[in-house]
């Protein structure tokens, strides 16, 4: 890839259970308004736009129609990526290689508290034929998954709560996180159970919140930034959609668009070559599979590792440090947006207490939630 | 930057009720397409999908249930989605995939199945509108479409009787159409005494809802050049969104497509549009809004577009004509699928492959357009053979 | 090098000039996003809605192939000569090489071992249940397909991974083409 | 390869309303509750609270001077924070208007019956800036007589049966 592309503004409003005080009008304003600060450019100069936003997390059912206003982008090449975040980073690092501009701004936003009917929505994600008729939870889908995952890999449920405590705990010194708060694993073990193995406390509650980032071509990133992130590698993949035809154990998803970014990036061992990570963990044994998935741990190796703290934020592979989905906050389609921001922030060293020393490259790995299987992989090294 | 061609198209047959559901729609119409260049699934490496309200097919997150019947399996798979404006975003998103260098083939997939919507697919429109400050008052989508064609009638002058003609056209073009579901041989009388809906909107004005999918085939140079000996260069691109606050806008002048229609020429090298365009799908859900386009796309000056019509010059015979496949009044408005059987009928027209479609002389340059949202997105691209 | 708008073509009327000129904006210093905030919590409100749709999905093409036959008690799945996999419940593509199946259906029997299982006790709307069920992924023998059902007659701490379950069919005329004809699995003696 | 009817006409099975209906055709029904509470924010929440006090009101941009109905927090145009609010008047002139024989689920009106046809038209408010429409029902006038840039003043529901809401100003009527 001749020309490189780097990240040089991110705005966030942060993620709180709650904002009844904004719509998301001015929510995405704030957030477009601190990264065009960050990155010093106004919305005149930007060649494109990417919004991130699903049709029934809006309550429109055309979202796109109320994405250009909020970002300056009136007249302007602006379009939306029904997926992750990544997807839409992934559509702007495309966009500025093809030369439809040097800068490129990508949004995504999430307001989960407005729905009131949450588990519906994702309900009605599911296949109308052959699973909605169970009318059964869109839980009972990670329930399986993580029984499978535990059958195969050996993992065990205090491995996954380990995973619960560590990211709640971490979330306490992270200002935008919604949901911190300081346990131990009996706590989550002994909570109410939803789907067996998976309880109450193994699933991420929801987070309000906006995030805009800032993308610019070689010489532009270089001319704006006097710390551009770079992006080194991007993936993203598909698996089969069905429940009747997908692995139940594995992350595939995870494992192809790994390795895609990791061929993009000329990284051959993850675990030596990769820093630190922020890997998606909407429910508590999703971290551990996606860590086995991207080849950071072998097959059985995650669980044992986060027990001895190898995860932690002193541990040798920090996972998660700003708090992930669990202590964050799950934010549907921004998920991507938040991993990539705390990369972005712990690669500038603006993390404060939760700042990792000397670190030049970051992973960012999300996942689209239930029941989907598709997964985003992007690198980035300052 | 690298050249991208479309080397491939398949398409469905367009009903108003289809059996398949969404997956097998999607399925035949990349089969088709694959067939068409004698490529298979591994010969690909990633899949763009574009397709329009989750609303119609009854399905969250449309774009994940629709992976496997769209050859996404274990692929680089992205949705991408501007309300009516998809089904022409979709080759420009499946075209910086290419011309960024990053994949060398891509395939291209858009599909709507609208009958699952009950008791109407026009329920679905309902929740298009600012669900504050407009959705009280139940507004539907003909509304604003009448609104917009009263305030383009008003301001030019332009009468029914006119505009009608647009429907006769294209409902007469796609009598030719293997997929079309509304080829008719109708008079402007006809459409004027067609039962009126929202004046001056009446039936026949107005596009059918449909089922049906359509799928391209994209092919960085060197292989394009390989798998056809007639690839269709994607020379230009362009889209914009406009405010969402539709009623501060004056709706008689789509500043939109103007702004899409220039990125995409100037993109293209193209200094006179309607000179160097031969060939051109504009946007047609409703009659009024193929001139509506037409204007926009500078094609013609403005307020000269129903004389275009009038002189014939919009007819496949005509030197500029407009909408040869019959459009979305003639071969149906699956809302996604109908962008790209426009890109497609370019790329079918510039091989000289439209069978009793084919317009007269070699046209070397075409153009296809779509629109969407409340009167808010463009999308163009043009192409040469 | 930012883009500037090429000289030939004439410059857009009305709106191209947008009054965001450099100068104007984002010079006045600390910049607020918003100018003004809501300053009592009662002044907060808000807009409820509702997205009021109702849908008839078609089960398509393979849909009815396999729904008629699950009338009759027999479950149909498809097989992909060139990938060798049988995908149930039966589906007119393989996913993976795009192959047609539509002359490939065959019965693949009502025996399955349990992949994966769960006891929920969450409903589709999110509302706890009092009775948790007992949810399945069943991969049907012979086959890489798999369907997801309840189990039934068994409790849940009997159940495992790797148990021998059958179909337990609706009577007759109770079935009316759709998944739930199929009341449950249970597991073979 | 040019695309043939042979070649499509197998890619999809025609099928009636009927025959789903009559349940010739398998099918499976869905009715699915998406229910919202959307956060107004202060310029929509304060655009509402004023319609309750029979009011309507907008925001000035400082940049470009436009008075802006609905009142939003920043110009969609400059993309600065907006600054005044000012209130305007309940009439206007009709930009552009319908007369519509059929509802929202394309269900229609009994015309022939004596019911009357809908007549939402854009209503450009004065006080506002040129241009500056709101979407809203005409009433109280012959649906064939209106026309372009007619007077046209609001028509409040009672105050105890304002909400808050855009449908406290029940329609508009000639003046």
């Amino acid at each position: 890839m001749a020309k490189r592309v780097a990240i040089i503004g991110i705005g966030t409003t942060g993620f709180r259970a709650t904002t009844p005080d904004v719509s998301y009008r001015e929510l995405t304003y704030e957030a477009a308004m601190k990264a065009y600060l960050d990155a010093g450019i106004e919305p005149k100069d930007v060649g494109s736009f990417v919004s991130t936003a699903e049709d029934f997390f809006e309550g429109y059912s055309i979202a796109d129609e109320y994405s250009p206003d909020q970002l300056g982008a009136v007249l302007k090449p602006i379009y939306t990526v029904p997926g992750d975040f990544i997807h839409s980073l992934a559509s702007a690092y495309m966009m500025i290689l093809s030369g439809i501009g040097p800068i490129s701004v990508v949004q995504g936003l999430s307001k989960a508290s407005n729905m009131l009917t949450l588990s519906e929505m994702v309900t009605f994600a599911m296949d109308p034929i052959y699973n909605r008729p169970l009318k059964e939870s869109p839980h009972s889908v990670a329930g399986m998954e993580m029984a499978r995952f535990l059958y195969e890999t050996g993992t065990t449920r205090e491995q996954c709560a380990k995973v619960v405590v560590k990211n709640k705990k971490n979330a306490l010194n992270n200002p935008y996180a919604g949901h911190s708060v300081l346990i131990d694993t009996d706590y989550v073990l002994n909570s109410q159970v939803v789907s067996y193995p998976l309880t109450q406390m193994d699933i991420s509650p929801h987070s309000d919140g906006a995030v805009v980032v800032v993308l610019a071509e070689d010489e532009t990133a270089k001319a704006l930034s006097d710390k551009p992130i770079w992006i080194r590698g991007i993936g993203w993949c598909s698996d089969t959609p069905g429940l009747e035809t997908r692995n139940w154990g594995q992350a595939i998803y995870a494992q192809i668009a790994a390795e895609m970014a990791y061929k993009m990036a000329g990284i051959h061992y993850p675990r030596k070559e990769i820093d630190f990570a922020e890997i998606n963990d909407e429910f508590s044994y999703k971290e551990l599979q996606h860590l086995e998935a991207m080849r950071i741990c072998k097959k059985g190796e995650a669980g044992p590792l986060t027990e001895i703290g190898g995860t932690e934020i002193t541990g040798e592979f920090p996972v998660n440090t700003s708090g992930g989905c669990i202590g964050v906050g799950n934010l549907y389609e921004l998920n991507g947006g938040h991993k990539v921001l705390e990369v972005v922030r712990q690669l500038r060293g603006e993390t404060g207490k939760n700042q990792l020393k000397n670190v030049t490259t970051g992973l960012a790995q999300s996942w689209r939630g239930i029941p989907t299987t598709a997964g985003t992989v992007v690198i980035l090294s300052n | 930057m690298r050249r991208v061609a479309i080397v491939g198209a398949g398409i469905t047959k367009f009903y108003r009720n289809a059996m398949e559901t969404p997956k097998e729609l999607a399925y035949e119409a990349t089969k088709m397409a694959l067939d068409s260049c004698e490529m298979k699934l591994s010969d690909i490496e990633c899949v763009v999908h574009g397709t329009a309200p989750d609303a119609f097919d009854g399905i969250h997150m449309k774009g994940e249930y629709l992976s496997d019947g769209s050859g996404a399996y274990r692929k680089p798979y992205m949705r991408h989605y501007v309300g009516g404006g998809t089904g022409v975003l979709s080759p420009i998103h499946g075209w910086f995939h290419v011309a960024s260098g990053m994949f060398d083939t891509c395939l291209v997939v858009a599909e709507e199945k609208m009958s699952s919507a009950y008791p109407h697919p026009a329920g679905a429109f309902l929740t298009i509108f600012d669900h504050t400050t407009e959705q009280p008052l139940y507004p539907t989508l003909i509304w604003i479409f009448a609104i917009e064609m009263n305030r383009f009638m008003t301001t030019w002058g332009y009468k029914k009787e006119d505009i009608a003609l647009v429907a006769v056209k294209n409902k007469r073009n796609a009598l030719d159409h293997p997929s079309a579901q509304l080829g008719a041989e109708i008079t402007v009388k006809d459409v004027l005494d067609s039962e009126i809906m929202a004046w001056p909107v009446n039936r026949l004005d107005i596009s059918p809802t449909s089922d049906g999918a359509a799928a391209i085939v994209l092919a960085a140079e060197h292989v394009a050049r390989r798998v056809t000996e007639k690839p269709i260069w994607i020379d230009g691109v362009g889209w914009a969104l406009d405010t969402a606050y539709w009623c501060t806008r004056d709706l008689y002048y789509p500043d939109y497509v103007e702004v899409a229609s220039r990125q995409a020429y100037k993109m293209a090298g193209i200094k006179e549009p309607s000179k160097e365009i031969h060939i051109a799908e504009p946007y047609d859900p409703f009659t009024y809004k193929e001139l509506h386009h037409i204007e926009g796309l500078q094609l013609c000056k403005r307020g000269g577009s129903v004389q275009m019509l009038l002189d014939g010059v919009t007819q496949r015979t005509g030197n500029l004509p407009c909408c040869p496949s019959g459009g979305a009044l003639g071969v149906g408005n699956p809302i996604a699928a109908t962008g790209l059987m426009k890109v497609m009928e370019i790329f079918l027209q510039l091989r000289g492959e439209a069978g009793n479609r084919q317009v007269p002389g070699r046209p070397t340059c075409g153009l296809a357009q779509a629109w969407g949202d409340l009167m808010q997105v463009g999308t163009v691209v043009v192409m040469r053979s | 090098m930012i883009v500037t708008p090429s000289p030939t073509l004439p410059p857009l009327r009305g709106r191209e000039s947008l009054p965001a000129g450099r100068q104007g904006w984002g010079d006045g210093g600390e910049t607020m996003a918003l100018i003004e905030r809501f300053q009592k919590t009662t002044d907060i409100t808000y807009w409820e809605g509702q997205i009021p749709m109702s849908y008839i999905y078609t089960v398509g093409r393979a849909g009815e192939k396999f729904f008629r036959e699950l009338i009759n008690g027999k479950v149909l799945g498809t097989k992909c000569d060139a990938c060798n996999t049988i995908y149930v419940p039966a589906k007119i593509f393989c996913e993976k090489c795009f192959a047609r199946l539509e002359d490939h259906y065959l019965d693949v029997g009502t025996k399955g071992t349990v992949h994966t299982f769960t006891e929920c006790y969450e409903t589709y709307e999110g509302i706890r249940k009092e009775k948790p069920s007992i949810v399945s992924v069943i991969q049907i023998d012979g086959t890489q397909g798999y369907l997801v059902h309840w189990l039934g007659e068994v409790d849940f701490e009997k159940v495992y991974i790797g148990m021998p379950v059958e179909a337990v069919f609706k009577p007759k005329k109770d079935r009316e083409g759709n998944i739930l004809d199929i009341k449950y699995f249970k597991p073979t003696k | 390869m040019e695309i043939t009817e042979k070649m499509v006409a197998k890619t999809a099975t025609k099928l009636s309303a009927e025959e789903i209906q009559k349940g010739e055709i398998l099918s499976v029904k869905w009715t699915p509750k998406l229910r919202y509470a959307w956060d107004n924010g202060p310029a929509i929440g304060r655009y509402l609270a004023e319609l309750k006090n029979g009011k309507i009101i907008a925001k000035k941009c400082d940049k470009c001077h436009r008075i802006m109905i609905p009142p939003r927090m920043f110009c969609e145009l400059c993309w600065v924070p907006t600054g005044e609010w000012i209130y305007v008047k309940d009439t206007g002139i009709v930009n552009t208007w319908v007369v519509s024989y059929v509802d929202w689920k394309a269900g229609r009106l009994d015309i022939k019956g004596g019911v009357r046809p809908f007549t939402p038209a854009v209503i450009e408010i004065d006080g506002a800036s040129k241009g500056m429409g709101i979407l809203h029902h005409l009433n109280e006038v012959d649906p064939w007589k209106i026309y372009r840039g007619m007077k046209v003043k609001a028509v409040w529901k009672s105050p105890e049966e304002r909400a808050g809401a855009i449908t406290d100003i029940k329609y508009f009527k000639p003046l």
